[in-house]
């Protein structure tokens, strides 16, 4: 291969977001501690400049380089924005909360600013081995963040169980990478669809080697049977880590999955089709049911993320581009919804109390109406009730299940949302009909106050007008 | 001869002793890493006989990222087992129960 | 049997005796060594496989870093062996058995039927001349040119992460600082000057 | 000039926009609020009328139709409309408003702004729900109706409010859900989101048979049906009066409109098919819950199942003319039957509004429901007293009264298809009857039983006005019901030349 400076066009926003954190490392080293605020800061407008710098890059067609290894198309300039406005919010509500409780240093930042480019590896993956080393670089900065908080056993417990998890999970997708890699003889995903069409190898090493591709991504997407280490870590890990933990990692998933599974895989459609729907019905029931019993709400939100999951899978599982950019919407706007419930978390939590119990949020309404209404929308959008975004984001995906004549799948789908929707709604019962048991007023920084209303004035807004979002995700699928 | 088979059960044999001893060793983390490496070892293995069968250089570049990436993660999955060691004391599985719900 | 064939089970035989051992033993410590024989004999069989670069590498970072890092960390942290025993004898039935079946169903899939040597022939040995280190780091930096620069952060990454984790600055540390030792100048900081008077005058009596 | 204005779009935005205002100034100023309130249903309500005055009664086509595109990519449109059978349903919901405003002026005296933001946003959706042309936006405005619902229950209701409220909540929730895949399936069948292609729809028979269904649990529980009841008594003994107005007035007769808006007209041979289910449940409903009324011994409860016993008439009213079809050719018969349902519905709205406004009146001096707390109401408020009486006997489907057109009309209609659903359904005047003047002899008549009934205040000048407009409402349609069914009529007769025609 020869070396071509035009390779790096498209490259550029991993390059510069390299470029920052490594900034972010160096010059962290010379801040005193009450200057910290100033690689904060730098963090921040990196990121926001990053994001013009992807659309300055952005084509309509598909660029691949780097000998296959690397993929510049719609999907992938949609979701790195995505991924940078939700680090940004998260970063955003984070800060207060490190302060206060000790946590404000450079190297937040810095491995924050790394699991970005792990994600957006991910997201541009165009073969085995780059979607193995961006999950890896994602995971690994992960595992650091959720035991960041050193001196909580409950941080370092959950980092714990998330590293051995975790580490196995890749363990099983390597194996199927190797098998799959066995029978086609290629890593890069255009080779990898092309060998498997005209391949004579028989399918079953195929499939073999698919299963464990599958399991792979269940555990890192955290589907049932394999999400043993999402409700501790989410309850661990300091909640501004799980607030991004929520959040962006999903978005990396859904990529990793389209890439593995869309892009590399393709020919297999009707093998991991059966497999999602079995992993998307678990996923919706356990996740939902069990939900109920959570008392924390950490807990709690980390079970409806499981179930959130499926709901995921279920767009993808239906093989078409109204499925692919369903389960993108739904994925995206799950992400900002979390990233807001785990901001109200934020807000009301104060150096040593975490308001993580389900009975700290009682009366919130008499305590701060306006953050009580914003944590509504949030819970309904999870629910998926109208006028917020969320239903859009349900329906959406039930279209595409229905559209490949899984409408069975569509009514399992809308069955377990009506069970979710039992506990997203006894918070909004905790919160406007019983009475606080304190009444002092929420307290909050402004740069806080002013993301979390934007945040939830967001479920109502994209709700009355998804038009935008949803044409957007289509022609990135589609273009 | 030596066939393509003997290798990817080798593999197999391998793999499967290592899910074995996370089950059996659920008690002990220090052990479950050194599993989890022993993953990686039969991951390789089949990279590399496939490697050689194929006649492609591919498997074996693989095989090179994943021991890079294994070494930094049993850096960083080190660093966690001694953070929870200096807050607990102790890293018997058993004892991490903090996290119940 | 060829004697390739030979050295094959031989080898083979070993690495399954040692990793059946790592996940047997009731010490870490030796589960630890009983993985580097693993590794060895690994490296044994990737050499017979004309992978000699990764046979090296396995051998230089895996034994050579990785396992000496696992080893320095069993010795520091000292743990009840008696309580991480508990549930081995307890699981051992289900453990076999999960194993027992994995294994049994991989063989149905990686066996000979689909990757004997009916349909994977042996490729020709590769000439004298041939240089495994150089064909991998031909491509290497050429082909693999993007993943060999995200290999390099997540080391990076490796770095921070365990850095930032455990170190701290303890209060008790009584170690020297030599840059602090070097800055100190001879005024103030090592001597006192002190005035006085050149004698002291007898009192008169 | 009205063709000119969005007056469908005026009348949902007016009132969310009023509220959300409300909402934004808060309980500063509660007086304000509470005018700003009242300015904001009027003037909707004012609004609205310009719909009836510009309303051509000699079409069966949709009017005021408002068009925009809304998601492109899913060919849903922002798209509204108004025939015979909704317009008459919009009057009747900005018109109960108002009423629902005035009655929780002094009452309410937590968050008082909020409340009135609540009912109004309520009124906008539910307008919109009436509106709504396009399957999406409906359902949209169909499920957005909960949450101010869940929220004025919930925090203004009674003891049990939160039992109530996520009962309600869950109920409608799970009814809708299933109307949502049925709504999803026939865009792909159809590649529209519009109701009126639906109708025009071919369907196979199991097919119409599982939309039929879909719908069936949405509408049922909203109507609400025997079965699916449960959740209304709850619900209307622990909301707060002017929830319970609305709710008894108004969103149950959105599971009616359901019927006669989706399941009749687009999946005509599976209601044919299932019309004896309808129809049984209906009938289950006018005599059972009739029965189960005259043992209550709270009025609100008492007016709760009323109301279920009268829905059952709307449901019968429309059902019973796939068994008119069946036995002769004369359409008159049917149109009888479905208009008989809409002005049972367009009464009962005034008729329930009325008595739970006056259990209002009631509960608010003595803070009790029980009927055995009262005794001899007439000696210490004759004017609130005689209000009562008459409610009741409209209730009771007194000749004169709107409840008697309506109910007259659906059993004149059964006689067309069966004998003894005319009897059975007739059988309901004299329980009926029973209830309702049992509960108002103990109530209002007979000798004052305690201090509490011997100390109570006649009726003010604000309630007076609203039991006073809902009497003149009540005897207007009772004497002269001509005006509604005649801009009904031409939608009734084009509705039932469809449903006749199979689509099999």
């Amino acid at each position: 291969m020869q070396f071509e400076a035009s390779n790096l066009i498209p490259v550029a926003p991993e390059l510069y977001i390299l470029g920052l954190a490594c900034l972010v490392l160096v010059i962290d080293l010379f801040l005193d501690d009450e200057q910290r605020i100033f690689t904060y800061a730098l963090t921040q407008v990196g990121l926001i400049f990053a994001i013009f710098i992807t659309l300055s890059v952005g084509q309509t067609e598909a660029q691949i380089v780097f000998d296959g290894s690397y993929i510049r198309d719609g999907m992938s300039d949609v979701l790195k924005v995505s991924i940078y406005v939700i680090t940004i919010g998260a970063f955003l509500y984070s800060k207060e909360y490190l302060v206060e409780h000790g946590l404000f240093k450079g190297e937040y930042y810095v491995l924050g600013l790394f699991a970005v480019l792990g994600m957006m590896v991910m997201v541009s993956a165009q073969s085995f081995l780059t979607a193995y080393l961006g999950l890896e670089l994602l995971s690994l900065s992960l595992y650091a963040l959720v035991a960041f908080d050193r001196d909580s056993k409950a941080g370092s417990e959950a980092a714990m169980k998330y590293f051995v998890l975790g580490a196995i999970a890749s363990g099983m997708l390597l194996y199927g990478i190797s098998m799959i890699y066995g029978a086609t003889g290629a890593l890069n995903f255009t080779t990898v669809t092309i060998a498997l069409t005209e391949t004579g190898m028989e399918d079953i090493v195929l499939v073999f080697g698919l299963v464990f591709v599958v399991i792979g991504l269940a555990f890192k997407l955290g589907a049932v049977p394999f999400h043993m280490w999402i409700p501790d870590v989410y309850h661990g890990a300091p909640t501004p880590v799980a607030q991004f933990l929520g959040a962006a990692p999903k978005i990396a998933a859904f990529a990793l999955a389209m890439r593995l599974l869309v892009d590399g895989m393709m020919p297999l459609h009707s093998d991991w089709q059966q497999m999602l729907i079995i992993l998307a019905i678990l996923s919706m029931a356990l996740g939902n049911v069990v939900a109920i019993a959570q008392t924390n709400i950490k807990r709690m939100l980390a079970y409806s993320t499981i179930a959130h999951v499926g709901f995921i899978m279920m767009g993808i599982l239906a093989g078409t581009p109204e499925g692919y950019s369903a389960s993108m919407f739904y994925t995206i706007i799950y992400a900002v919804t979390s990233l807001g419930a785990f901001g109200i978390i934020i807000l009301l939590s104060k150096k040593g109390f975490e308001a993580e119990n389900l009975d700290d949020y009682k009366g919130l309404h008499e305590r701060s109406p306006w953050f009580a209404a914003m944590m509504m929308l949030f819970m309904f959008s999870m629910a998926g009730v109208p006028p917020t975004v969320g239903f859009w984001a349900k329906l959406f995906v039930l279209d595409a299940v229905v559209g490949v004549e899984l409408t069975w799948l569509a009514l399992v789908g809308v069955f377990f949302s009506i069970i979710g929707a039992f506990y997203y709604i006894r918070i909004i019962k905790l919160m406007y009909f019983d009475k606080a048991d304190n009444t002092l007023p929420v307290v909050g920084n402004l740069d806080t106050r002013i993301a979390l209303s934007v945040n939830g004035v967001l479920m109502l807004a994209l709700g009355l007008f998804p038009a935008a979002l949803l044409t957007i995700c289509v022609r990135a699928i589609g273009g | 001869m030596i066939a393509l088979s003997d290798y990817l059960m080798l593999g197999a044999i391998l793999f499967s002793l290592s899910i074995a001893g996370i089950f059996l060793n659920r008690k002990n983390i220090i052990i479950i890493l050194m599993c989890v490496e022993l993953m990686l070892l039969a991951v390789n293995m089949n990279f590399i006989a496939f490697s050689r069968f194929l006649d492609d250089s591919a498997g074996q570049v693989f095989v090179f990222f994943i021991l890079t990436v294994a070494a930094a993660e049993a850096a960083i999955g080190l660093a966690i087992l001694i953070v929870v060691f200096r807050n607990r004391r102790t890293i018997n599985v058993a004892d991490l129960d903090t996290l119940k719900g | 049997m060829t004697p390739e064939k030979i050295l094959f089970y031989v080898f083979a035989t070993i690495l399954v005796l040692s990793a059946t051992m790592v996940i047997t033993r009731r010490d870490p410590v030796h589960s630890a060594l009983f993985l580097v024989l693993a590794f060895f004999t690994s490296a044994i069989l990737w050499m017979l496989l004309e992978a000699e670069f990764l046979a090296i590498v396995l051998v230089l970072v895996y034994v050579g870093a990785v396992m000496v890092l696992f080893l320095f960390v069993v010795m520091m942290l000292d743990t009840n062996k008696a309580a991480v025993r508990a549930g081995f004898v307890k699981m051992m039935p289900v453990g076999l058995i999960v194993a027992g079946v994995m294994a049994f169903e991989m063989f149905l899939i990686v066996g000979p039927q689909y990757f004997g040597l009916d349909k994977f022939a042996m490729p020709a040995p590769h000439p004298a001349d041939y240089s495994n280190t150089e064909e991998l780091g031909r491509v290497l930096y050429t082909v693999y040119m993007y993943p060999v620069e995200i290999a390099a952060v997540i080391l990076l990454v490796g770095i921070i992460a365990a850095i930032g984790l455990t170190m701290r600055k303890r209060p008790d540390n009584k170690s020297l600082d030599p840059s602090e030792q070097v800055k100190v100048t001879k005024g103030p900081d090592r001597i006192r000057v002190v005035k006085m008077a050149s004698e002291i005058k007898q009192e008169a009596k | 000039m009205t063709a000119d204005w969005p007056i469908l779009s005026l009348t949902i935005w007016l009132p969310i926009i009023g509220g959300a205002l409300l909402l934004a100034i808060g309980d500063r100023c509660s007086n304000a609020s509470r005018w700003m309130a009242l300015a904001t249903a009027i003037l909707t309500f004012v609004i609205s009328i310009s719909l009836y005055c510009g309303f051509d009664s000699s079409t069966a086509q949709m009017q005021f139709v408002e068009r925009a595109p809304w998601i492109p990519v899913f060919n849903v449109e922002y798209y509204l409309g108004v025939d015979g059978i909704s317009m008459p349903l919009i009057i009747l919901t900005t018109f109960i408003t108002i009423f629902v405003v005035i009655a929780g002026w002094e009452v309410i005296q937590y968050k008082p702004a909020m409340y009135m933001a609540a009912f109004l946003i309520m009124e906008g959706v539910m307008v919109g729900v009436f509106a709504a042309l396009d399957a999406m936006l409906f359902y949209v405005f169909w499920e957005t109706m909960l949450i101010p619902m869940f929220l004025i229950i919930g925090i203004w209701g009674g003891p049990n409010r939160v039992y109530a409220t996520i009962k309600f909540f869950l109920y409608t929730f799970f009814g809708s859900v299933f109307m949502l895949v049925a709504l999803i399936y026939m865009y792909f069948q159809s590649g529209s989101m519009e109701i009126l292609a639906f109708h025009e729809l071919k369907l196979g028979l199991t097919e119409q048979i599982f939309i039929f269904i879909a719908f069936l649990l949405a509408f049922a529980v909203k109507v609400p049906m025997w079965p699916v009841h449960t959740w209304l008594p709850d619900a209307h003994v622990e909301a707060p009066t002017g929830g319970s107005v609305i709710l008894a007035a108004i969103m149950l007769k959105i599971g009616g409109y359901g019927f006669l808006r989706f399941s009749m007209p687009i999946a005509p041979d599976a209601s044919q098919e299932l019309d004896w289910l309808i129809i049984g449940m209906s009938l289950i409903a006018v005599v059972y819950i009739g029965f189960v009324a005259l043992v209550q011994q709270d009025m609100k409860k008492l007016i709760a199942y009323s109301s279920i016993a009268h829905m059952g008439f709307v449901t019968l009213g429309f059902f019973i003319v796939f068994q008119i079809a069946a036995n002769s050719d004369a359409s008159g018969g049917a149109i009888l039957g479905i208009e008989g349902g809409m002005v049972q519905m367009v009464s009962h709205g005034f008729i329930s509004a009325a008595m739970f406004l006056c259990v209002g009146v009631l509960y608010d001096r003595m803070h009790s429901r029980q009927i055995s707390d009262y005794g001899g109401v007439i000696h210490t408020m004759p004017v609130f007293g005689g209000f009562m009486v008459f409610f009741a006997m409209a209730n009771a489907g007194l000749p004169g009264t709107s409840g008697f057109v309506g109910e007259f009309m659906v059993i004149l209609a059964s006689f067309r298809a069966n004998f003894w659903f005319a009897f059975l359904a007739a059988t309901t005047l004299i329980v009926g009857a029973a209830y309702t003047l049992w509960m108002v002899k103990r109530v209002i008549f007979g000798k004052v039983v305690n201090d509490k009934v011997h100390s109570l205040q006649d009726i003010n000048r604000r309630e007076f006005i609203v039991l006073g407009s809902l009497a003149v409402a009540v005897l207007v349609l009772g004497l002269w019901p001509a005006p509604l069914i005649e801009v009904m009529d031409a939608s009734v007769v084009s509705l039932l030349e469809h449903i006749k025609v199979s689509k099999l």
